[in-house]
């Protein structure tokens, strides 16, 4: 697997710059595939997205992170023609895509997943596949009666499924319905299938939350993969190891506004990013009370399991006992 | 924790299409006090054996014992009103409710407890306390997630059935719910925690099995698991693991 | 179909009859009366022994709120009847004319009033009837009101052939006289509810409400009565008399209303002759009395007709009806006209219900428009009668 | 006497042009709800639509035949239209009340009093079936099938009818296992996620409509050619008749519709007759006028128990039963 | 009806008759034909006799001339059978009199044999009422259409008499709507089924009514409350012996739906062969309670909107405020997740059923009462049911009360101006009007896509 190596890749080591302006929220990027501008969307009087200005740089993995709620789902829907903004205008590829109605949006190369999944439940997960590709003759009406006109084409994307779900450990499930499939099995699905089109951009929400660590890091180098043959990634994501190794760049939400961007390495270097969002110690081990209890006053949790926590410190270290923790108190929490 | 058992299963054999086995055999034990965490690749069958347990999968061979008594089979409120309690993977919250009607439902047994445990849980995920009467159907998806939970710890169980809680919470969010369910353990509560993210989860249990094709085929305590090359090969990966063997300098720092 | 049993020679003759009279529905109290006049009729033929013997079977119509009748017609036809009577509502008539007639089967109703009917381009001459077109009774009914005074009368009719029928002649002999319509509504045969409708009749405050249905006058009359109206200036029609009568449980008195109905007076001894019958078959006792004479009369054409043509099917049957009632030798009981059949005459049955006299189309020639009036008890008694000459 | 005359007459409507006609008009329904999951309540409304455009063209305007049925294709489709472009938006469950809605609609405004000049009112139309019968190849006889006798225009509608059929079903197959059915498979499971993958649900959906539509229609017209067009027999009970029959067969198969609807009435013509039998001989105690209702109960109960025993249907796959919500 | 007396006019007030060739007029007692002759005044309703006006009456050789009585009326004895001419003369009659367009003064009047007083009527209006007359009329041939635009006038005038009443009976039936509405919605609720078979619960009730006030002779409330309790009582051995064995086997929405039509159509036809197929009416008196103005309301009436007032208020507080009104919400978005969180489903789902088996139960004997009852009652309403708990949002039982009289009024009401059988039609579009602007009903939410 050349896996390894493409993680030891540092996000700078890409030829082409992605900012030339000093870096803020909304920076010009020097070859953006898409601009938004404007977009707001309330729901009741609570202001979901209300991005003034972003662009997603083109070739490059961008990843979107941001507390939840921040709007990251909320503004996905809206880009992708699922939902209506209240204001707002954004482009892709130099075209105007507001107001165009969401399955244009996927013909025209931006493709999107869903958070909570889609699979279609009583296609086999290789019609799921299928359903994805472009180009389709046998999809129009009259053709279709017409099965010469489009088998070539069929067997084309069946290949082409079949490789795709190799990667994605799904080969042995081919011909099972979809609505077979695990959790993680689904999101796995739902990548796929959006890869099934060949997108110019395309939009993937945490895709990998519930995927197995394994997987996901053989995932990752194929994503890497894509990148290389051209296609722009715009991922929703809160693994930050995910971020980390194959984000190039990186905007975060925060109530609805874009608040930072710019090279993982810096934007998670943000003391604003690391309070509100990912935690000072969120690599400290919490198999320790200490571990623990460092992160428990550094998030804010309640004060009062944070006394509980120091009241259990004191015990254990009176009690000497080490690496495992042994339960001391009784009815703690309560 | 005491050596006295809290939940187990013996040679779990369970599926949902007449024919097709999931859980092949599966064994597991929970022991009063102890926090279980149960990882393995997609597909492996880890929330097939919660939903067996919880009475949600016609289980075909093998038993389920809670406390001493076989509970194979029993319906879900009587586990509930037993003292387990369960969030599920999907499907998590009720869409239609707002997120206070979300939580009193999760101490649909015990409605005096509500307010007990209503401070506790808002005091967790300020979010949620804002907006008590949000429908949870407009939630975004770590908020749901933050609900289910939420739901589950109003009704104070003795044990606590856990799929994938931290899926799709931010960071921040995924450090405090591994907290709490620590807390929530230490205070009694027996745990069995379904993990992707395993790392975090086999650092608070006590023990973790590794769960692959429907049969529990490793077992450990959880440190050890998390540093077995070969489950790191397997179901780990190199990713998240390689950072742990230091626990202390964030990778921020560098 | 074919008539397997039509031979001629000295062989007696079987005449197999199928008919299919609303024995459910939102006609089912006006069945009984035509029900047991046909078993009367066939029992008195077959007594005669005139060289014929009849074969009847009784099927349900139902209401056009459901295909009973069509399943009945199949059944019956699979049976090879030679002829069908009825329906008793023209719109279930309609619903099974095609497929009877085109079987080449004579169908015939005893009661069917609608002017729709009159078209021979439905049947191809295999449909008669000896009830008169409501072209009459229409105008029976309107110069009636007009007489009684109304000069501003609003109708409320069931939506279907029979009632749109009905309702043009009334409306046509109303205006005809003068008095206005004050409102013009029509309902869906199978509503339940009225009280859109009663609202929309009386908002105008009419002097007089004609009221043309079925059975549904059981729920609107109750609504005329909160609505205050007076059931002196209530007429009603040949579909819903005797609807109501002393047995109808919660309905209130409609003394006054006036009803009018085609046919003569049912006589008594008819009466109890049906009564008996009724009691022979097992079924209840009878209330009404409507198209009684008319479903009698039915059968015994139908025998006379296949007596004079020699064979019993629909082609013979519908060939000879005219013949035996517009002949020269008046005839009164199928065993008279059989005899002077027999003796070479050119007869004219004149039955229960008055002289019949085809025309060329299988309607009446001449009728009778009788007018009742309710008394306090929800009885009714005879008024009048009106002769018409529907050849003109 | 008993009469036995139902057993032969059972065979024959097998083949029976009202079998025809339901079994086009079901799998016209399993195109809109078994493959692209619309769950149309209102069949019945594209039957009458068809069966009027096909019948007031032919009686009133007096159009040749292929301009009537043209008519009743064109009337379908339009219906699809008018009823698809605002309502395909609706949730699944809303849409089934709006398509039941449109058919009562339809059944309720063709008996307005006012239009009676074109729509025949409550009576409907006769006569309509002129245009069909002139085109009759068969020499004017009376043909036996089995014990049961039929003229040559009877014939000639269940040659047709059948040729129909078999075109219909052949026409669906074809459709199902193209990357079009795909498509609208993928309709029913999730539309977002289609929608997501760049394919115009609308306009698919519009389609199914169109198509199951014309299906209903093609059947209505099959069904009021041997009798006459009744608006009430339109009503929500045949729409009912029509998912019991797609569901005896199996809601996502091709077969399964034609075959539901040979067994629905098949099932229903002998329920009637052994009724008949046992109340002849007072097995059971029902009056004549009491059997009536009683062939309603058994098509309620055999209903009830097919679901219950067979809820895939005949030639569904159980598997399918198992995921469907 | 006909008094034999009006002949006397005949020796009243008798004209010298201006034709040459008069007949010798013929007593009309003993004619076997006559012809009566009816002038009246309208121009002011009620109409008034117009006595003394002269009468022409010829035709096969008869010619005779009389003049109306004091009542208005003339008989005129006919020697036999025939056509024959009537001419009015219309310059005796009062000026500012005149005969509407569609009345000529001469008429021929075709008499049958045996036919006596067949009717010339002649009914006056005030000449500028015709002259409006012949205005607005346009020779059309259309007859109905013509008087359609006549009663549109008319329509304008009584608007009020018309609204009121409409109004009235539009909000006690959608009131009995909502009853068997919020079962309906419930059992969607909390279940999903869209129950078909509701109808039947609705019939039951009202039969149950007519069974213990007409065959039972019990006083009308207890038989209301025994209805109701009864209607709970079906609901919940419905659920026990069909619905919860279905759910037990996990059938899908889909089928469960078509099983509630096959349940449907046996009860419902059931009920046809215990009840017959006729109209059946409750013992109570149609005269009316309260009239205000064009409303006229029977005590029944009342009363059934009270009770419906009461209960749906009972209902609507017990959902809002209790447990298990909440809980039967969360068993509706979810039941495995309702059951993990220890909510009891059955119970929930049973009690559901007996309730609204209760309110449909308690519906259709008040329906029985406010209109009729017969063996297919609830089949007829369901669509409307349906339609309202549709438009409120399906699934929302307050929805279900607000679409019940959004239908009730609008089928009421629209009669007013659509012809009375399209006012079904007029409730079902709008609801199809509302749904397509608020495409998730009245109260009905959103929720996120994604
Ligand atoms: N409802 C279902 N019907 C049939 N098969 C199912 C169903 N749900 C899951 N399966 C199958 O059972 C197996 C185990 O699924 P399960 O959901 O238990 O996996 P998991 O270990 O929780 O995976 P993940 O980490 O992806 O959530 C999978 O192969 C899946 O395809
Ligand atoms: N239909 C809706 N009605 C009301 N509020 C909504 C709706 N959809 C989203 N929201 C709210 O908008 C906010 C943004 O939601 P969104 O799903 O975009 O968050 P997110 O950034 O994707 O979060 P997560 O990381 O948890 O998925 C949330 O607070 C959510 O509650
Ligand atoms: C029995 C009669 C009332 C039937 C009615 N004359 C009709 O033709 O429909
Ligand atoms: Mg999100
Ligand atoms: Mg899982």
């Amino acid at each position: 697997m050349s896996d390894e190596t493409a993680f030891a890749q540092a996000p700078a080591a890409d030829a082409a710059p992605i900012v030339t302006e000093p870096i803020r929220p909304g920076v010009p990027k020097v070859d953006p595939i898409l601009i938004a501008d404007g977009v707001t969307r309330q729901f009741g009087g609570n202001t979901a997205v209300d991005v003034e200005h972003v662009e997603i740089p083109r070739g490059k993995i961008t990843a979107l992170i941001g507390p939840n709620g921040a709007g990251k789902t909320t503004f996905f829907n809206l880009l992708t023609g699922f939902d209506r903004p209240n204001t707002g205008t954004w482009t892709f590829d130099g075209s105007d895509l507001a107001g165009v109605p969401a399955y244009k949006v996927a013909r025209r190369g931006m493709v999107r997943t869903f958070q909570l999944t889609k699979s279609l439940g009583l296609l086999s997960v290789l019609e799921n596949m299928r359903l994805g590709a472009t180009g389709q003759l046998g999809e129009r009406f009259l053709p279709s009666l017409m099965p010469f006109l489009w088998s070539r084409r069929e067997s084309e994307i069946t290949d082409k499924a079949m490789e795709l779900l190799a990667r994605f450990k799904l080969d042995t499930k081919a011909s099972d319905y979809a609505a077979s499939l695990s959790g993680g099995q689904r999101k796995l699905l739902e990548m796929a299938r959006a890869l099934m089109s060949d997108p110019t951009l395309v939009m993937l929400d945490e895709p990998m939350a519930g995927v197995n660590p394994a997987l996901t890091q053989s995932l990752l180098g194929h994503i890497l993969g894509l990148k290389d043959s051209g296609m722009t990634v715009l991922f929703v994501e809160h693994d930050m190891h995910m971020v980390q190794t194959i984000a190039d760049w990186v905007i975060v939400m925060a109530e609805g506004k874009v608040v930072a961007e710019g090279y993982p390495r810096e934007v998670m270097a943000d003391q604003a990013v690391i309070d509100a969002y990912l935690g000072a110690h969120h690599d400290t081990d919490l198999g320790t009370l200490t571990g623990q209890l460092a992160i428990a006053e550094e998030v804010g949790i309640s004060d009062e399991l944070i006394e509980q926590i120091e009241e259990e410190l004191e015990e254990e270290a009176e009690e000497e006992t080490e690496e495992e923790t042994e339960d001391a108190t009784e009815g703690g929490s309560k | 924790m005491s050596e006295e058992i809290a939940l187990q299963t013996t040679d779990l054999v369970a599926g949902y299409l007449p024919g097709v086995n999931i859980l092949n055999g599966c064994s597991v034990t929970v022991k009063k006090g102890e926090m279980v965490g149960i990882i393995g690749p997609n597909g492996a069958g880890k929330s097939t054996l919660l939903k067996a347990v919880f009475g949600q999968v016609s289980i075909r061979s093998g038993s389920v014992v809670l406390g001493g008594q076989d509970i194979t089979g029993l319906k879900a409120e009587k586990l509930v009103s037993r003292g387990v309690g369960f969030v599920p993977q999907n499907a998590n919250v009720f869409p239609s409710l707002t997120i206070q009607e979300n939580l009193e439902m999760g101490s649909y047994q015990r409605p005096k407890a509500y307010r007990e445990r209503i401070d506790f849980v808002t005091a967790l995920f300020p979010e949620l306390g804002k907006r008590l009467g949000q429908r949870a159907g407009s939630l975004s998806g770590g908020e749901r997630q933050m609900v289910a939970m939420s739901r589950a710890l109003m009704m104070d169980p003795q044990v606590l059935l856990l799929d994938e809680p931290s899926a799709g919470l931010s960071p921040v969010r995924q450090d405090e719910t591994f907290i709490n369910v620590a807390q929530i353990n230490r205070a009694g509560v027996s745990v069995l925690l379904v993990e992707q993210n395993a790392r975090r989860a086999l650092q608070i249990c006590h023990r973790g099995y590794v769960l692959d094709q429907g049969k529990d085929a490793y077992s450990g305590p959880g440190r050890e698991l998390l540093n077995d090359p070969k489950v790191i090969e397997l179901y780990l990966g190199t990713l998240a693991t390689d950072h742990t063997a230091t626990h202390s300098a964030p990778v921020v720092g560098g | 179909s074919s008539s397997p049993s039509s031979t001629s020679g000295s062989k007696d003759l079987t005449l197999k009859i199928g008919t299919i009279l609303p024995q459910t529905g939102t006609l089912a109290t006006l069945g009984p009366p035509a029900i047991e006049a046909t078993n009367l009729a066939v029992a008195d033929i077959n007594k005669a022994d005139k060289g014929i013997k009849l074969d009847i079977t009784q099927k349900d119509s139902g209401d056009t709120s459901t295909n009973i009748a069509t399943n009945s017609v199949t059944a019956l036809l699979a049976q090879n009847v030679d002829a069908i009577i009825g329906a008793e509502s023209s719109s279930v008539t309609l619903t099974v004319i095609k497929q009877v007639t085109g079987a080449k089967v004579l169908e015939f109703s005893p009661a069917n009033t609608s002017p729709d009917l009159s078209d021979e381009s439905l049947d191809n001459g295999y449909f008669w009837r000896d009830a008169p077109s409501d072209v009459l009774q229409g105008k029976v009914l309107g110069e009636k009101v007009a007489k009684d005074g109304h000069t501003n009368v609003s109708i409320l009719y069931q939506n279907d052939s029979y009632g749109k029928g009905l309702h043009d002649n009334v409306e046509k002999a109303l205006e005809g006289q003068g008095a206005s319509i004050a409102a013009d509504v029509a309902f869906d045969p199978n509503a339940t509810d009225f009280s859109a409708e009663v609202n929309k009749v009386l908002a105008p405050k009419p002097d007089a409400l004609v009221l043309i249905s079925f059975d549904q006058i059981k729920k609107i009359v109750p609504q005329l009565k909160t609505a205050g109206f007076d059931f002196h200036n209530l007429y009603g029609t040949d579909g819903n008399f005797g609807v109501i009568d002393p047995t109808t449980k919660d309905v209130p008195s409609i003394e006054g209303a006036q009803f009018t109905n085609p046919g003569v007076q049912t006589s008594d001894d008819l009466k109890s002759r049906l009564q008996a019958q009724a009691k022979k078959d097992g079924a209840k006792e009878l209330q009404a009395w409507s198209y009684a004479p008319e479903s009698y009369d039915g059968v015994v054409v139908l025998a006379l007709a296949a007596l004079k043509g020699g064979a019993t099917d629909g082609t013979t049957l519908k060939n000879n009806l005219r013949a035996v009632t517009t002949g020269k030798t008046d005839c009164k009981t199928f065993a008279d006209c059989a005899d002077a059949l027999k003796d070479g005459k050119s007869i004219h049955y004149q039955g229960l219900s008055g002289p019949i006299s085809f025309q060329k189309n299988g309607d009446p020639g001449q009728a009778y428009i009788s007018i009742y009036k309710y008394n306090a008890d929800n009885s009714n008694s005879f008024e009048d009668s009106q002769f018409g000459d529907l050849t003109k | 006497m008993l009469d036995w005359t139902f057993l032969p007459l059972t065979l024959n409507q097998i083949i029976s042009p009202q079998t025809i006609a339901f079994a086009l008009a079901a799998l016209g329904l399993s195109v809109h709800f078994g493959f692209t999951g619309l769950l149309n309540f209102g069949q019945a409304g594209f039957m009458s639509v068809g069966a009027y455009f096909f019948a007031i063209t032919a009686t009133r305007f007096g159009f040749p035949l292929w301009a009537s049925i043209l008519a009743a294709l064109i009337g379908a489709t339009a219906f699809a239209f008018l009823l698809g472009i605002p309502t395909l938006r609706l949730r699944a469950d809303y849409l089934s009340i709006v398509t039941i809605a449109a058919a009562e609609i339809i059944r309720y405004t063709v008996q307005t009093p006012d239009l009676t000049a074109f729509t025949g009112g409550s009576d409907g139309i006769n006569g309509a079936e002129a245009g069909f019968e002139k085109l009759n190849p068969f020499p004017d006889r009376v043909y036996k099938i089995g014990v049961v006798p039929y003229t040559n225009d009877d014939i000639w509608v269940i040659v047709v009818g059948w040729v129909l059929v078999a075109l219909a079903a052949l026409f669906v197959w074809q459709l199902m296992r193209s990357p079009w059915g795909r498509i609208v498979k993928g309709i029913r499971e999730d539309e977002d996620a289609v929608r997501s993958l760049g394919k115009n649900v609308y306009a698919f959906k519009l389609q199914a409509l169109i198509i199951g539509g014309i299906l209903g229609t093609l059947g209505a017209i099959i069904n009021i050619i041997p009798t006459s067009l009744q608006p009430n027999n339109y009503g929500t009970q045949t729409t009912f008749f029509l998912w019991t029959i797609m569901l005896l067969g199996g809601a996502t198969t091709v077969l399964g519709p034609i075959i539901g609807s040979i067994i629905f009435w098949v099932v229903l013509n002998l329920s009637d007759g052994f009724i008949g039998i046992l109340a002849a001989t007072h097995v059971l105690p029902l009056s004549q006028v009491q059997q009536g209702p009683v062939r309603f109960i058994i098509v309620g109960i055999a209903l009830m128990l097919l679901v219950i025993f067979r809820p895939q249907g005949i030639f569904g796959k159980k598997k399918e039963a198992h995921f469907s919500v | 009806m006909i008094a034999a007396a009006v002949g006397v006019a005949l020796t009243l007030g008798l004209t010298a008759s201006p034709a040459a060739a008069a007949s010798t007029p013929i007593d009309p007692a003993t004619a076997k034909e006559s012809i009566l002759v009816v002038a009246r005044d309208n121009s002011t309703p009620p109409a008034k006799p117009l006595p003394g006006i002269p009468v022409q009456v010829s035709g096969n050789g008869f010619d005779v001339t009389v003049s109306t009585g004091a009542d208005g009326r003339v008989e005129v004895g006919l020697p036999g059978p025939g056509t024959f001419d009537v001419k009015l003369d219309v310059s005796k009659v009062p000026s500012g009199l005149a005969l509407p367009s569609a009345l000529k003064p001469e008429r021929s009047v075709e008499v049958d044999t045996g036919n006596k007083q067949v009717l010339a009527n002649y009914i006056f209006i005030s000449a500028t009422q015709q002259q409006q007359q012949q205005a607005t009329s346009t020779p059309s041939p259309g007859a109905t259409a013509d008087h359609e635009k006549a009663s549109d006038e008319k329509q304008s005038g009584d608007f009020g008499r018309r609204i009121w009443p409409a109004l009235a009976t539009g909000l006690i039936f959608g009131l009995l709507l909502a009853l068997a509405s919020i079962g309906v919605s419930l059992i969607y609720g909390t279940t999903g089924l869209n129950n078909f078979a509701h109808g039947e619960l609705v019939t039951f009730g009202g039969l149950m009514a007519y069974t213990f006030t007409s065959i039972v002779p019990l006083p009308g409330w207890l038989a209301i409350i025994v209805a109701t309790v009864l209607g709970g009582a079906f609901g919940f051995v419905q659920d026990l012996g069909l619905w919860r064995p279905l759910r037990r086997m996990r059938v899908a929405l889909i089928p469960l739906m078509i099983v509630s039509i096959g349940l449907s159509l046996a009860v419902r036809y059931l009920f046809q062969i215990l009840y017959g197929p006729g109209t059946l009416l409750l013992p109570q008196d149609s005269s009316a309670a309260i009239n205000i103005g064009p409303v006229h309301l029977t005590s029944a009436d009342v009363s059934a909107a009270i009770i419906a007032i009461v209960v749906l208020l009972g209902v609507a507080w017990l959902l809002g405020n209790t447990r298990i009104g909440k809980a039967t919400r969360a068993v509706a978005d979810n039941r495995s997740l309702a059951a993990a969180s220890g909510i009891d489903v059955e119970s929930v789902i049973r009690i559901v059923w007996t309730a609204g088996g209760a309110l449909a139960g308690l519906a259709g004997a008040l329906l029985a009462y406010y209109q009729t009852i017969q063996w297919d009652s609830g089949a007829q309403i369901l669509l409307a049911i349906f339609a309202a708990v549709t438009l409120g949002g399906l699934g929302t039982a307050y929805g279900a009360l607000v679409g019940s009289l959004v239908i009730g009024l609008f089928i009421n009401v629209s009669a007013i101006w659509l012809p009375a059988n399209l006012k079904f039609v007029a409730a079902l579009i709008a609801m199809i009007v509302i749904l397509l602007v608020r495409p998730q009903g009245i109260l009905g939410k959103k929720d996120r896509i994604g």
